[in-house]
């Protein structure tokens, strides 16, 4: 098994090969359907915000552990990066609510929402780094 | 009927086999009810989906791989719906949070409202003022001079809610730091006038009708400020006429002055104050006219004012099936003695 | 991609049929783009429920009564899911009225703040002040006095949103109002106390530092009334300590009394005022350390003031996942020369 | 084909018989499935209310007819009466929101956004009477 891939996005196939990268890998590890169809759904956001608004960059998806007192826990882990123009009020698009309003709701906190951790970094003109995981349970 | 998170799979299993065997009503009955349990255990749509097929899997274990597929499409397609679902929930303990901070707000404002009842000597009054929201931008005051006189201003904010309780904040402090002439309309107003000017956004504005009734003479004097004009009754031949103002809206203008009116008071004579909350009361697509206000006020005319005005409210909200487009504000003085 | 009402079910069954035939991702990411538009012509779940009971109908006509029912009942139960839907959509327009609102009335609640930045002789300054929500309980305040030195006030008031919004409007007319001494601390709290007292619920409070900074002397001399303490930055051994107060907090009782403090100012020293949102700054479950807060301010020390009080806000914000639990207000005076 | 019916609402098989009531009557007139559904949620939320709060009650439903400008159209209305205690501020119960809340989500206003049109007459300690009507389109 795969333990990682990654996907290049600079268009619309790049995103799907995203979500299909990440469906593999987290039918493989062993999540149910709903929890497959969230990560996959949580990829083809980041992808197509990659793709809206900073034309090209990458998704990595890799399975990850964590030793804990009760015992170790996997999970599968989604970094999508761009060198864009990044975000100057990370704040502002954290806000939930009506950001995304129409269409399907999703928006970062949408995907923050889907997995279980997420982090994001960004600088201007620089780019942003968004880091979610989401644990077999 | 108590569903836990472990035996939600074995109801939905129990409920949906028994609609296949009957297919009766009440078994739909149930399903809805069960629905109610998902809700309330925060459950999705595209898990109730998921659900469904891992269900009709175990019940129909021959059940066709396009048949099966479609489920997983159409749980696929449902995930949106699902993420508008939490949204939702967000949104919902945003909003009771909010709504909780309003009426702490709300209740604060109406502290800046006057505490008690009017009462005053061979007058007959009856106020009242509700906002359309939660706060309000109409806004009433009155005080009783040392010689058992009133002085009884309404005012209206432009704008409603928060910011206009702001406003409305403001006006009652401004009113308050007023010197002595408060009983003086025109006076009042040019004072006022110049506050509002100086502190306010110059998108805001505010309409005000202040009047002074002369216990002694029975003499009303009122000046206005673009105010919706109130009505005057007159008992002796049962009329109704405008009770109007000329002035200039407050904040427009640092030099506006206000003229002053004079209206005598007899016996069963009424001076009705109001917002335009009350006469651009809409029905559907439709205003109502100032003489079907005129007509409400005559149907509870027999009344005390209190009572008056209430049953005046109550009415116009009735016709705007109970949502009020702009707060209202009305105020009824009749000469009793 | 475009759909309209007409072609919603030829869309949804041609990607229903792809799906089948090809199983591919691509048709399911098509899939998803296909609910946005769904969501856009606010079709509820239910109705996707039904689409796709039809479209199987036509694709398959021989579907077996019981798949059939099967959709039927999928439907029934996902009517709860619609009305949540529904309502959805109602709760996100009434939110979006009430965003609105506040807006405008935290437009109108930064005209309370100082409009000019501050530039005070020998003196480097830096303010922050960030609300958690739109409208800010924390104030700040500062005037000029006729010999080029400054008072100050930090204050915070006990809540959020839009209580705390009204209630610091209060304070600031109540501080506009107030005569001359505005300059002697202890007074001024006395002043404002015996004010709150009387206007502000007695669920509300307010803590307050006010201080002067003598610009000849470099004296800064203050009082504090239950607010949480600054710092004093000694440049000569580069250490950090408490700057704190005595004294009750605002509106409490109308006799409380309030002590002054003198700090002597050397080139270098600063004066650091916060409001408890800066040092109750929480990461999940734990609180940070004022130590901490001072390696902040460490960090960014060699920095201008107005730098140095914005690079602690951003560290602050980075720190709580740029949700900010409390309003944040950190001030910077640093004698230059 | 009837074009009305009428069932006493004092448990929870009234509520099921008044859900068939108009579940048949809705189907009869041609209403789609979801149109059906959703009548008879409406109907089930009015009848669930009077058992609820006023023990017992009616509900009546009728074919009605409209004959407007553009022709005639169909509907079916719906009336639920009972001689309960009555509603005191019928403003509030109006207010959409989350009185709503946990549940279904319905309550009046859920019943309203299901149906065309609405009304409602409540007195304190002498009942409430709820029409509501939805057209064929
Ligand atoms: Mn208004
Ligand atoms: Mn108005
Ligand atoms: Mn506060
Ligand atoms: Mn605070």
């Amino acid at each position: 098994m795969e333990t990682q891939s990654c996907v290049e996005v600079k268009n619309e196939w790049g995103i799907v090969a995203a979500r299909q990268a990440g469906r593999t890998l987290s039918k493989e590890l062993g999540f149910g359907n709903v929890d497959q169809a969230r990560i996959t759904t949580a990829i083809s956001e980041l992808a197509r915000n990659i793709y809206l608004y900073a034309q090209r960059g990458e998704i990595k998806i890799e399975i990850v552990e964590d030793k804990g007192k009760f015992g170790t826990k996997k999970g599968i882990k989604i970094i999508a990066s761009d060198l864009g123009p990044g975000i100057p009020d990370l704040r502002q698009v954290m806000v939930d609510g009506f950001t995304t309003s129409s269409g399907l709701g999703a928006g970062l906190p949408g995907v923050k929402r889907l997995m279980d951790d997420f982090n994001i970094e960004s600088e201007v003109d620089k780019g942003t780094t968004i880091t979610a995981t989401k644990w077999l349970r | 009927m108590n569903y836990t998170d472990n035996n939600i799979e074995t109801s939905y299993k129990k409920i949906l086999e028994s609609y296949l065997n009957t297919g009766s009503e009440h078994v739909l009955y149930e399903a809805q009810q069960f629905t109610r349990t998902l809700l309330e255990h925060k459950t999705s749509p595209e898990e109730l989906v998921s659900l469904h097929r891992s269900i009709m899997d175990q019940l129909y274990p021959e059940l066709p791989d396009d048949i099966q597929a479609s489920f997983d499409f159409l749980l696929e397609a449902m995930m949106g719906y699902g993420m508008a679902y939490r949204e939702h929930q967000i949104l919902r303990d945003r909003q009771q949070e909010l709504e909780a901070e309003i009426d702490v707000a709300a209740k604060m404002q109406q502290t800046l409202l006057p505490r008690e009842d009017v009462s005053v000597q061979g007058l007959d009054i009856g106020i009242v003022s509700v906002p359309a929201k939660k706060m309000s931008g109409d806004y009433y005051h009155y005080v009783k001079d040392q010689f058992g006189s009133i002085g009884l201003a309404i005012a209206d904010i432009i704008g409603k809610g928060v910011p206009a309780a702001l406003c409305m904040s403001m006006i009652k402090y401004a009113m308050d730091s007023l010197p002595e002439q408060q009983l003086n309309p025109s006076a009042l107003l040019e004072n006022l006038n110049r506050v509002v000017e100086q502190n306010v956004d110059d998108s805001m504005f505010v309409t005000m009708m202040y009047g002074y009734y002369n216990i002694q003479a029975h003499e009303f004097t009122y000046s206005g400020a673009g105010h919706e004009p109130g009505f005057f009754y007159h008992a002796k031949n049962d009329s109704f006429e405008d009770l109007s103002a000329k002035g200039l809206v407050l904040g427009v203008s640092k030099k506006a002055t206000y003229q002053e009116y004079v209206k005598q008071l007899d016996i069963g004579d009424m001076v009705i104050l109001l917002t335009d909350g009350v006469t651009e009361c809409r029905m559907g697509e439709e205003f109502l006219e100032r003489e079907e206000i005129v007509d409400l006020i005559r149907k509870s005319m027999h009344l005390k004012a209190q009572e008056l005005a209430e049953n005046v409210y109550r009415e116009l909200s009735k016709l705007q099936d109970f949502t009020l487009r702009d707060d209202l504000t009305l105020i009824i003085l009749r000469r009793q003695v």
